[in-house]
């Protein structure tokens, strides 16, 4: 596969070129998604391209968002629809959960709905209230849903793509914070990655590390002062929020005896609580160390002249995977 | 007619008064004489269906029951206008539609004794399951709208709502959405003059719901709902418009919920028998069996002994459904996922472990 | 105090009576609270006895609902609105989440949000799609809300005039279930239960039991069969879903070494991840046996042929305690 | 008035033309001179802060910005007509009333540098915050309205919305209630023809926003949002209405957003210089000033001093905000709840715990 220099944007927007190109059902819409090609780009020239019924800007309604993207599912299409930032996907919760999520069981199987709604979320980029917030458990604990947080431009790539192929409605967040950040060589052709799979990214031997979005990369700026310290950290990228990858999860909980959670989320009621619970259920009797949440605090996200308080750093992260392995 | 009976000069299109004499021969819809009786009888069974289902509810073999008394003329003309590949959108209350889209009354009794299978409508096309949450279902209807227009079908979608429901902002979304892609949908809104206990005037301070389409760009009128005539004629040349990719219409059926609104509620709480009774008077099935006797189109044995033909036939198909066998419990799982996660497998597995640990502990 | 026997419906109702008769800026209103008293009764007579600017009904239209009520607050009044049904509050999510959780955070405590959200929720009573959900972690997660659950007629009105008291939101999770199931002695005059208190119901040495709202009772059912089995079982009602009495659940864990958390909520990602990880967090080396959630299904809840798969029995109950005990 | 241009009949309403003559005297609202002067130095006072804001964000000294440009007559008029006790519901683009409201212009900057507590309006009464979700705010408004008229109080709530917000559910929600109710509050929408960069046309298929109206049974009014004469004496009218008890008022301010949708966006992507160029022409400030002009009420030397002096007076405070202390860590915390739970202090020492372990490690 021929191979191109990508951020997390262009990697997306491939993703989006290459199944409206091989897939007429395929329709992608939402503010502003159109002609501007969204406000981070990230469908820009998909208009240009493929037409304004294939790609364009809807009304400014997120509730009639989803809910038309669940009728075009109904009738056969495939719609990507994005949601302009993760604190105005709210005004839809009410169709995501009553519809996208039920309409599959509550028709007994009948009425498939291949929707993919794409989220710029999390923090860092100094932005307004709300548009900041990580709000990925509120989803992932609703039945019917999947949610897929890529943490790299080839996993936003593939993971999209899997996602668009999938006929289960999925809610993928893109952590906006390293839509630019990361670059990489990935593949300019189709390629997927499996939803439900995590990812080891350091095989290590005293602690696992699970985290995702853009986390990972904060783990990762944290790693050399922990090998320093003599800490083999196996670093896991759990890339699929729901369903998740528990196999993987507990046999490196097994190796390693030790878990850390680092997630941008609020620690309360997150996702970090599942990940402990399934250690519990799924390897309780190797835990060496109570598992620990390196997450953020129960508040709103501040404003950027507070958001350095509330955003995890590498010195956290390090200073609580040291506490968690000298337990 | 939408521009006749535009929503602003708020006139209400009638083609029958009270009594079921024609007072607008201009606007009769074309129907054949045994379409109309057709119709007619449909309504009937629908009707003596409503009221079974009533009767069995009160003997607890059915659960919660929204009965659609009164307003089974905008059900039995939506029934005669909406082709085979046209798509109904359905709130709760118009069964009438429901049985012409191809539901049968044994799915209907399945979902409301509390079988999902009842809901997914297996002999029919193009139907959305029901679902509870008010007017959450318009969205849908706009996007299948789009579906239509993007595939370049010729179909229409039927969407229906109630008066209550007109108030929620998905409403307000679909409508304008709708609007603003001029996809096919013909938006029904039976403004049966309550929401549960809410009466029309607490609903909206508007002068109506038809009114509201100009806050759309679409048109709109206002139908006497419980006149079959009308009902017809504004749904024959709301589809046309729809077919001829002119966009959207909102069509307000005025009618009136003569029963409770489910079997859980008691409507002389917040009704009078007077307002009860000035209604009665305009019930549909007497107006439209009224214009048919002037035209001597009924047979008062022929349709004593359909009616009681329908009450056997009901009652059959009513003790079919109460023989439906239990849901296993793997119907909790097997529809949530096209591709299910090990999870809920895992989560069916330990239960049946349980279950047997319950069998051979009892 | 006069005492009276209560169900759950009236004695929400005294609450309700004892507050707007104490407080003119209290307001109640919902969607067939008026006239009719609301679907369940709750709010019977009242409309007759305060009128119809206090005690009212509204359009339908949830969002407007919750959103009047944080305009109303914010304008001093003390709202108290009923969501007809658990699975009719995501109309209103975006107002819950966007502002009444912030409201006060976003002002700097200048404005304050006073306002209680009832909602009717839970399973058992063989109603239709939509009306039987437990999704309390939804709620108990967004930064900024309490969520209060009580399991008796008592506490019902106790937790509810502090609820209605409190300058925070809180949303009142109401299981219908035991609407009118239970019957006790409940105080006729005013009396408050605090939030964010858990109780012990029945204190014991083996296991510690945590459940709220309906699913309390299902475990007092399971009791003398525990005791049978010759298991001493701590029974804790939770009450406060958050704020979590963290300091009690401990005490006891650490006390029994054991932990079966039961609830009618899905199991992943909810309320019951919460605890285990708040175990672990608290009481790590004391834990003898994995904890237990005894909780639904990933699933939406079953139409009512289906709900007996669903629900949580004692029997069920049982079997997980005596499990975990013998670990 | 409402009757006169009722939006039904699709007249916009005018009363001085692109180059500020007066066309139609009787619509003239009343003002002193003096007032009106001020009311025009207001207008340029919250222009130049714009246009500095702009530069100072291109030198990244503040976060990203909703410029004003072209709709400063909506909210110089807003200023004049909000009396002290009046309620403000903001959008987020109409600084010329928050101003009025007792917002200070370190406020906004603090806000737009990213303080919280710039959003809080220390000095001001009756003012809710700015906040992002679009149209979210008006049921707020509707219940604020609520609130008034149980408290029998004389006051009147003005709401802001966007074109664009007026898709979104709330807004249908809002404006149902409030009329329902019958509740004082003006709504009033800046229709400036862009939602970022969806043109109004593809925001909705009707005739415009003042129609809408009709869907609530309230008087709705198109206005020239760039003619201030046009814009002070609707939001006279409908603010005397309100307050009279007949409920509320929908407004549709049809101006230009003359600038970009905020810091990070670029207009030349999907509009054109030609009709950027068309809209110049009624600039609402370059209108009243050339009235102001006709009427030798303006001293050239005088404004260019005046203007001047708010150049520095606007760096001034941007300076003094630029050296506002940061945030300490326990304002994360502190106004989550009046009744703060443990476990939040508990998250402020650990995190203080590790924030000690830092410092001494470095
Ligand atoms: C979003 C939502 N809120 C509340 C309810 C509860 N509820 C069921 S039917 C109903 C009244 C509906 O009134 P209307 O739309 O006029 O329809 P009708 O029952 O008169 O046919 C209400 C409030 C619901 N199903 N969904
Ligand atoms: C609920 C919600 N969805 C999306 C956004 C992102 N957004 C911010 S401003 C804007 C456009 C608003 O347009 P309009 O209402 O016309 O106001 P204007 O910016 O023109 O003043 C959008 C889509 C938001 N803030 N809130
Ligand atoms: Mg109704
Ligand atoms: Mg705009």
């Amino acid at each position: 596969m021929s191979m191109k220099i990508m951020n997390m944007v262009n990697a997306i927007n491939s993703a989006l070129d290459i199944k409206l190109a091989e897939d007429p059902d395929i329709v992608v819409y939402g503010e502003d998604v159109g002609v501007e090609g969204g406000v981070f780009r990230v469908t820009e020239g998909l208009q240009l391209k493929y037409g304004a019924e294939r790609v364009f800007d809807s009304p400014l309604a997120e509730s009639a968002i989803a809910g038309t993207a669940i009728g075009m599912a109904a009738a056969g299409l495939r719609p990507v629809i994005e949601m302009q930032f993760c604190g105005f996907v709210y005004p839809a919760f009410n169709q995501i959960i009553s519809h996208l999520a039920r309409m599959r069981n509550r028709s007994r199987g009948r009425i498939e709905m291949p929707v993919v709604v794409r989220i710029p979320y999390g923090g860092g980029i100094n932005a307004l209230e709300h548009h900041s917030e990580s709000m990925e458990a509120l989803y992932a604990q609703i039945p019917g849903l999947k949610v897929v947080i890529p943490s790299t431009p080839a996993d936003a790539k593939g993971l999209l793509i899997s996602a668009i192929e999938s006929n289960d409605p999925i809610l993928f967040m893109e952590p906006k914070r390293i839509y630019r950040a990361i670059k990489q060589e990935v593949g300019e052709e189709k390629f997927s990655i499996p939803i439900g799979k995590a990812k080891i990214i350091t095989p290590g031997t005293d602690v696992t590390v699970v985290a995702y979005g853009a986390m990972v990369r904060e783990v990762q700026k944290a790693l050399p002062k922990l090998k320093e310290a003599g800490i083999s950290v196996e670093l896991i990228d759990l890339r699929t929020i729901y369903p998740m990858d528990k196999e993987t999860l507990a046999q490196s909980i097994r190796k390693t005896g030790r878990l850390v959670f680092v997630a941008e989320e609020p620690t309360s009621f997150g996702v970090g609580a599942e990940i402990i619970a399934m250690a519990n259920e799924e390897a309780f009797l190797y835990l060496q160390a109570p598992p620990k949440r390196v997450t953020a605090f129960d508040t709103i996200v501040p404003l950027p002249k507070g958001e350095h308080h509330y955003i995890i750093s590498p010195e956290k992260i390090f200073y609580e995977i040291q506490k968690t392995v000298k337990f | 007619m939408f521009k006749e009976f535009d929503a602003t000069k708020k006139k209400i299109f009638r083609v029958m008064d009270d009594d079921g004499h024609i007072i607008s021969d201009k606007h009769m819809p074309l129907i054949e004489e045994n379409q109309l009786i057709d119709a007619y009888h449909n309504m009937v069974f629908a009707r003596t269906a409503d009221h079974m289902i009533i009767s069995y509810q009160r003997q607890g073999r059915i659960y919660t029951y929204p009965p659609n008394y009164g307003q089974e003329a905008i059900h039995g003309a939506t029934a005669m206008v909406m082709r085979p590949d046209d798509w109904l959108v359905p709130a709760f209350r118009e069964m009438g539609a429901w049985l012409a889209k191809g539901a049968t009354l044994k799915d209907i009794f399945l979902y409301f004794m509390g079988y999902e299978v009842g809901n997914t409508w297996p002999a029919a096309n193009h139907f959305l399951p029901i679902s509870v949450p008010i007017a959450s279902q318009l969205p849908h209807a706009a996007g299948i709208g789009y579906a239509i227009k993007y595939k370049k079908l010729d179909e229409v979608v039927f969407a229906f709502v109630g008066d209550g429901g007109t108030s929620e902002g998905d409403f307000h979304e679909a409508l304008n959405f709708a609007a603003v892609w001029k996809v096919p949908v013909v938006f029904i809104v039976q403004n049966n003059q309550f929401a549960i206990s809410v009466p029309f005037r607490m609903q909206t301070a508007s002068a109506g719901i038809a009114i509201k389409s100009v806050a759309y760009g679409m048109p709109g009128i206002q139908v006497d709902g419980n006149d079959f005539f009308a009902m017809l004629k504004t749904l024959q040349e709301a589809s046309a418009y729809c077919r001829e990719g002119n966009g959207p219409v909102l069509i307000e059926a005025v009618t009136y919920r003569k029963g409770a609104h489910t079997t859980s509620d008691d409507p002389t709480k917040y009704r009078s028998k007077e307002e009860e009774e000035t209604w009665e008077k305009k019930d549909p099935l007497k107006r439209l069996k009224n214009y048919l006797d002037s035209k001597n189109l009924l047979d008062e044995t022929e349709d004593r002994r359909l009616e009681e033909q329908y009450r056997l036939e009901i009652d059959r198909i009513f003790v079919e459904a109460e023989n439906q066998p239990a849901s296993p419990l793997e119907d909790v799982f097997k529809y949530m996922y096209a591709d299910m996660p090990d999870d809920l497998k895992k989560q069916q597995v330990e239960h049946e472990n349980f279950l047997q640990w319950k069998e051979s502990n009892s």
